[in-house]
């Protein structure tokens, strides 16, 4: 479905990410891992067109969508995550799952300033549905809370659901477990995993070894930029490059 | 050509001015993070005490010093009001700078007056001859302490404990806490600092274009810019984008129109602002998604 | 149909307000305070939509309502277009404008973005100071009666009406596109660009349409202002007057509908009650805005709200 | 609710503030740049207006009525002037009012005190104020194109007859500029160089650098008051230029003596005859009730006396007698009675006002011309 070919992208006179290539299957949760600075996050960057990429190609489905913006991928289909939260706190819990369908509405100035029937028919219509997404993370109840009341752990979760509102085929989540605890991990990974029941494509960029290993169904490992080793979790399990790369640079995840 | 270089020469004196003021703003900047608006008031300030001092009296020297002491402390007072609102988003502390520069300029107008005030060079009338235009022994002690300034504040921030200290804070909040640094104290130690900056130069500047009490609003957005233009954050950027500034102005004033010499610190700022967001001498840090 | 159309209890309290005022005027005066009030608060709304709701910072919007003024009076006064016609063409040549500059600005952030804006405001009033022979220079160039297809607006009340009604129907329209989808991508640009960009928002599209409508707002108030005064100069169009605006916005409540006008309301009257403290006017003004700054950051406007939000939270 | 007792809070606050019951006195309005780059001006002009309607009603009023001056400074920007002569009409219901200082506020305000009906007497200087005619409209100061005339004159009698104007792009430097350049054709002066600088420019080095540059220059004007003058005299000394500086009645004050400082010296001005009212001749008409004048100011207040003060004094005393002659205080009638001043011994001059005429001032009493020498005045012979 997805398929990076030889990617390179340079900081100054660094090589964050360095000819890397590799596919990513239809309805598989794709993860990517390899120790801090190993490129991971630069290349789901350059992936979303955040980063312009200096060279290589990205193609969705045979079309070439290297370097298109975040915001026109999402009409292709492709919605991500952040490391770093990106919630609008000064919005409500729902409106921030609503602004996961605004691919969907209608937002003509004059209809809005009007206040026209098919645009409240429409807010309604799409309320529903966030609602339901809201369900899934049992949060019904906080629908009309500010987000900025919420705790860390929830806000992950609704990071993801409101990526979904998009309708995505490929979604990126970028670390969605980092910081959390042992249970919001399991609740997240179980989230993951209904996600993929619904036929999404998932790429995975975690830390987190153990949700790694459970719910991926191919691993690509990444080290100084470059890729260092890819196949099934169990593979990866036994690789001795793999093995090297992350207690030779110190970090045990 | 010796028109030409005239013109250089007069852009330079009042380049320097710009630079005072843009160090000013550089050091509470590279501190706190604010854009301190009120940096202008600041000169109106320095000037202004100094010229009721001596009118009150005392001799040069001491009312130049008394001058700074005082605006040292508006600076410390600034600081103290932006620390007590506990507020840190950026619109609320342009306003609150804002407000503190309509402040002082209110302060100014019943304190002193609204009159034009001038008062006698530091070291005479005198001036050499040069290309055609002259250079007053004033433009050049304003020259010489602005170089001066900049130096000291380079050997303090790189010399000193106490300097380095300050960089510490300014570079890792957190991280300077741990070590032990007073962050309080650093920033109002800043505060005073620019402070103390700006007002020696609008003590400088009073002999050359006199003063009054809202001659700080067009030099504090003009020093801004010139911080801007060398660069947010360092000393010699600004230094360097007040004399690019200074000496554009005299330029234009002369070869296209005296009428939009002032718009020309707002075109340059645009210009860098848009295509070299780091300015001349600052690099472009990469954002982090 | 109050419903439908979203006609609020606070739409309803506005226009009964501006309703009875006007019987507790004794003279012109009044009106003309009045009116002033009106107009900086047509422009506030639409500063706060760009600053309060989509969080972009402008320092420079007094001057794009001189400048508008300006190219509606100029066109009335010195090409003998009728006045209504002027004001329509300063629009769309604002609009253009402020679509042109929105692009490389509004890519800035935080004070880069303060900055860039004020130095725009600064190079209009410049240029509005120098060009004299279209503008009058610094002494400014006095403006024609104001006429809408014959019939002349020339009596403080007539001018009352037509900026309550303006003033009443903006506010019903903002807060409908506040309330609806595209209002809420607004907000979200506040709230975090990434996420806004992560779910298919073009933010730089969205940030320029709210600075051009703020921007389009500003130029019909700023108009009306010039023709209703009879006289328009740079002053108008100066940097103090963009931070006024700004002033006015804050002080009333960043992101609160009724903030803004609030804030233009008090910073219009004040000034002339401050006259008989003549020497402390504006020390105390300065007060005044670092006292808000430091005791009520979001503004007056926050105040009401809490107060509102205790008393009716059961209801809702 | 809270807007609600917001506004009905600020509307009381703001209807009590101006509740000014005022029977039997007549309001007379002030608009003077008391402050600001044209302070110059209005300082002393609101100085003596305060001064002298203190003594009028002090003496008994006009006709039994004691006078009430209202007074607003504007700190020289059109646009309060047009704020505060709104509220002199529909607010203070003033009867007659003086000012402003400049002329780009007075220009400002024409079309409202014509509507109202209102008579004003301009203490600003420029002829554009008068001509054409407007029927509301007097001023009684001499004219900007009378004091280019008096330089022209000087200049031909030097024969520096290649100019160079340096002028202030304010109402004031703007008007004059024009009209030296109207007039100077006819004293057989070119105009070789003309440079502008802004309000509050603090530097005029580039501008008199081209001028000095300017090989062709014999003498250089300055029109312009307030500060920038001053600025335009020092810059010019320090640029050892070395061609005769003329100055316009604009900087007709000790200010600008003070401000300029050593640099004022040499300089050559026209200026309006109080100035210097102890130096007249004792036939000039204009001496008695200018050195009158000039004591009791510089009695009263301890500063030397600035021409400005007089055209205040000037301006008052009309309104005064147009409202004894009148035996009204209609705003109609007191219009019709400056209309009608004839022989007025005015500071400024002998003004005989006419229905064509709303300057009314004799040319040759009107303006002197003065050197600069040692921080003081003295008079060309």
């Amino acid at each position: 479905m997805l398929q990076i070919n030889s990617v390179t992208k340079q900081f100054g006179g660094i090589k964050a990410v360095d000819d890397l290539s590799f596919r990513v299957k239809k309805g598989s949760i794709h993860s990517i891992i390899g120790p801090n600075g190993a490129g991971k996050t630069t290349l789901v960057n350059m992936i979303t067109g955040v980063y312009k990429v200096d060279s290589g190609t990205i193609f969705l489905d045979g079309a070439d969508i290297t370097n298109i913006s975040t915001d026109k991928l999402v009409y292709r289909g492709i919605c991500r995550t952040f490391q770093n939260l990106e919630i609008c706190e000064n919005l409500t819990v729902l409106e921030n799952v609503l602004l996961g369908f605004d691919k969907y509405m209608d937002k003509s100035l004059l209809k809005s300033c009007f206040r026209s029937k098919s645009i409240q028919a429409d807010e309604a219509r799409h309320k529903q549905r966030a609602l339901h997404l809201l369900e899934l993370i049992g949060l019904e109840k906080l629908a009309n809370l500010k987000a900025e009341n919420l705790s860390y752990g929830i806000l992950k979760k609704l990071e993801i659901v409101r990526a979904l509102g998009t309708s995505p085929e490929l979604i990126l989540l970028d670390e969605p477990v980092a910081g959390l605890n042992p249970k919001e991990t399991q609740e997240v990974s179980n989230l993951i995993k209904t996600v993929v029941a619904d036929e999404v494509t998932i790429i995975l960029v975690e830390h987190d070894m153990k949700m790694v290993m459970q719910i991926s169904d191919y691993i690509t490992v990444m080290n100084f930029g470059k890729k260092l080793a890819q196949g099934t979790p169990e593979e990866i399990a036994n690789n001795e490059d793999v093995i090297r790369a992350y207690l030779g640079s110190g970090v045990v995840c | 050509m010796i028109e030409f270089f005239g013109f250089l020469l007069s852009g330079v004196t009042v380049g320097f001015v710009y630079a005072l003021v843009g160090i000013g703003f550089t050091v509470i900047y590279n501190s706190s993070g604010i854009i301190n608006f009120s940096q202008g008031e600041f000169v109106m300030a320095g000037g202004m005490s100094t010229v009721f001092l001596l009118k009150a009296g005392l001799p040069l020297g001491v009312s130049f010093i008394l001058a700074i002491l005082i605006t040292s402390m508006i600076g410390i007072v600034l600081y103290k009001l932006i620390a007590f609102s506990k507020n840190s988003s950026q619109i609320s502390l342009i306003i609150l700078t804002l407000g503190f520069a309509i402040f002082l300029r209110g302060l100014a107008e019943v304190v002193f007056d609204k009159e034009l005030h001038t008062m006698p060079s530091f070291v005479g009338d005198g001036a050499f001859d040069m290309f055609g235009t002259v250079l007053t022994y004033q433009s050049i002690l304003i020259m010489i302490v602005s170089i001066v300034i900049v130096v000291a504040l380079y050997l303090f921030f790189k010399k000193t404990k106490t300097g380095q200290a300050m960089m510490a804070a300014s570079i890792n909040v957190d991280a300077a806490k741990l070590m032990g640094i007073n962050i309080k104290k650093i920033l109002m130690i800043n505060f005073a600092l620019s402070a103390a900056i700006a007002s020696i130069g609008g003590v400088l500047l009073t002999p050359i274009t006199s003063t009054n009490y809202e001659v700080g609003i067009m030099l504090g957005l003009k020093g801004f810019a010139a911080a801007i233009i060398g660069g947010l954050g360092s000393p010699f950027g600004a230094v360097a984008g007040g004399l690019v500034l200074g000496i554009l102005e005299s330029l234009i004033a002369g070869y296209v129109s005296s009428e939009y010499k002032d718009a020309v610190a707002f075109v340059a700022l645009l210009a860098i602002l848009f295509f070299m967001p780091g300015g001349i001498f600052g690099n472009t840090k990469a954002q982090r998604v | 149909m109050f419903k439908r159309y979203n006609i609020n209890r606070d739409i309803l309290t506005l226009s009964a307000i501006l309703i009875i005022v006007p019987f507790f005027f004794q003279n012109d005066f009044y009106y003309e305070i009045a009116i002033v009030s009106l107009l900086n608060s047509l422009i506030c709304i639409g500063l706060n939509m760009l600053m309060g709701y989509a969080g972009q910072v402008s320092l420079g919007h007094g001057a794009f309502a001189g400048l508008g003024g300006y190219i509606a009076v100029i066109l009335s006064s010195n090409y003998g277009i009728t006045p209504i016609f002027g004001i329509f063409i300063a629009v769309v040549t604002m609009s253009i404008f402020a679509f042109i500059v929105s692009k490389p600005i509004l890519r800035l952030k935080g004070h880069y973005l303060a900055m860039a804006t004020l130095g725009v405001g600064i190079i209009i009033s410049i240029v509005l100071n120098v060009e004299d022979e279209l503008t009058g220079g610094s002494d400014g160039m006095s403006v024609d009666s104001f006429t809408v297809f014959g019939y002349e607006f020339s009596s403080s009340l007539q001018w009352y009406v037509l900026c309550a009604i303006l003033l009443v129907f903006t506010i019903w329209m903002f807060t409908n596109l506040i309330n609806s989808p595209f209002g809420r991508v607004l907000r979200s640009i506040e709230g975090s660009e990434k996420a806004a960009n992560s779910v298919g928002i073009n933010v730089s599209h969205y940030k320029s349409i709210v600075f051009v409508l703020s921007v389009v707002i500003a130029t019909i108030a700023g108009s009306l202002y010039a023709f209703f005064s009879g006289f328009i100069s740079p002053s108008e169009a100066s940097f103090s007057h963009s931070i006024e605006l700004v002033v006015m916005v804050v002080l009333g409540g960043l992101g609160r509908i009724y903030g803004a006008v609030i804030g233009a309301v008090i910073l219009t009257i004040l000034p002339q009650l401050l006259t008989s403290f003549e020497d402390y006017q504006t020390l105390i003004y300065g007060a005044i805005i670092i006292f808000v700054m430091i005791f009520m950051p979001k503004g007056i406007a926050s105040v009401y709200e809490d107060v509102r939000g205790r008393l009716f939270a059961s209801n809702k | 609710m809270f807007k609600k007792i917001g506004l009905s809070v600020l509307t009381f606050l703001f209807v009590s503030s101006f509740m000014l019951l005022n029977a039997g006195t007549i309001k007379i309005g002030a608009i003077v740049s008391a402050t600001g780059p044209a302070s110059f001006l209005g300082d002393p002009e609101l100085k003596t207006l305060q001064h002298y309607v203190k003594k009028i009603n002090d003496d008994g009023g006009v006709n039994g009525q004691k006078l009430k001056l209202i007074a607003y400074d504007t700190g020289a920007s059109p646009k309060k002037a047009v704020t505060f002569v709104k509220r002199l009409i529909n607010q203070d219901k003033v009867v007659a009012i003086i000012g402003p200082s400049t002329t780009g506020e007075t220009m400002a305000i024409i079309k409202f005190v014509q509507r109202a009906k209102i008579p004003l007497i301009s203490m600003a200087g420029a002829v554009v104020i008068i001509n054409p005619v407007k029927k509301y409209v007097f001023k009684m100061v001499a004219t900007d194109r009378m004091a280019c005339q008096r330089i022209m004159q000087d200049l031909k009698k030097r024969k520096l007859t290649n100019l160079a104007l340096i002028s202030g792009s304010g109402g004031f430097g703007k008007s004059m500029r024009k009209q030296c350049k109207d007039v100077a054709p006819s004293y057989g002066v070119k105009i070789v160089a003309d440079e502008t600088y802004g309000k509050k420019d603090t530097d005029m080095t580039t501008q008199l650098l081209k001028i000095k540059n300017n090989k062709k220059v014999q003498a250089v004007l300055n029109p312009g008051f307030g500060q920038g003058p001053a600025i335009v005299t020092k810059n010019y000394r320090q640029l050892k230029i070395k061609q005769p500086l003329y100055e316009s009645h604009g900087v007709a004050s000790k200010k600008f003596i003070e401000i300029a400082g050593k640099a004022a010296n040499g300089v050559r001005l026209v200026a309006p005859p109080v100035v210097v009212a102890d130096k007249l001749s004792d036939s000039n008409p204009v001496k008695k009730v200018a050195l009158a004048y000039k004591n009791e100011y510089e009695k009263t207040f301890h500063t030397q006396v600035a021409s400005f003060g007089g055209h205040a004094y000037d301006s008052l005393y009309a309104i005064v007698a147009a409202i004894k002659a009148q035996k009204s205080t209609d705003p109609k009638k007191i219009r019709d009675g400056i209309e009608n001043l004839k022989n007025f011994q005015g500071i400024d001059g002998v003004v005989n006002m006419s229905p064509t005429d709303h300057l009314g001032l004799d040319t040759k009493t009107g303006m002197v011309l003065l050197d600069i020498k040692n921080g003081d005045w003295s008079i060309v012979k």
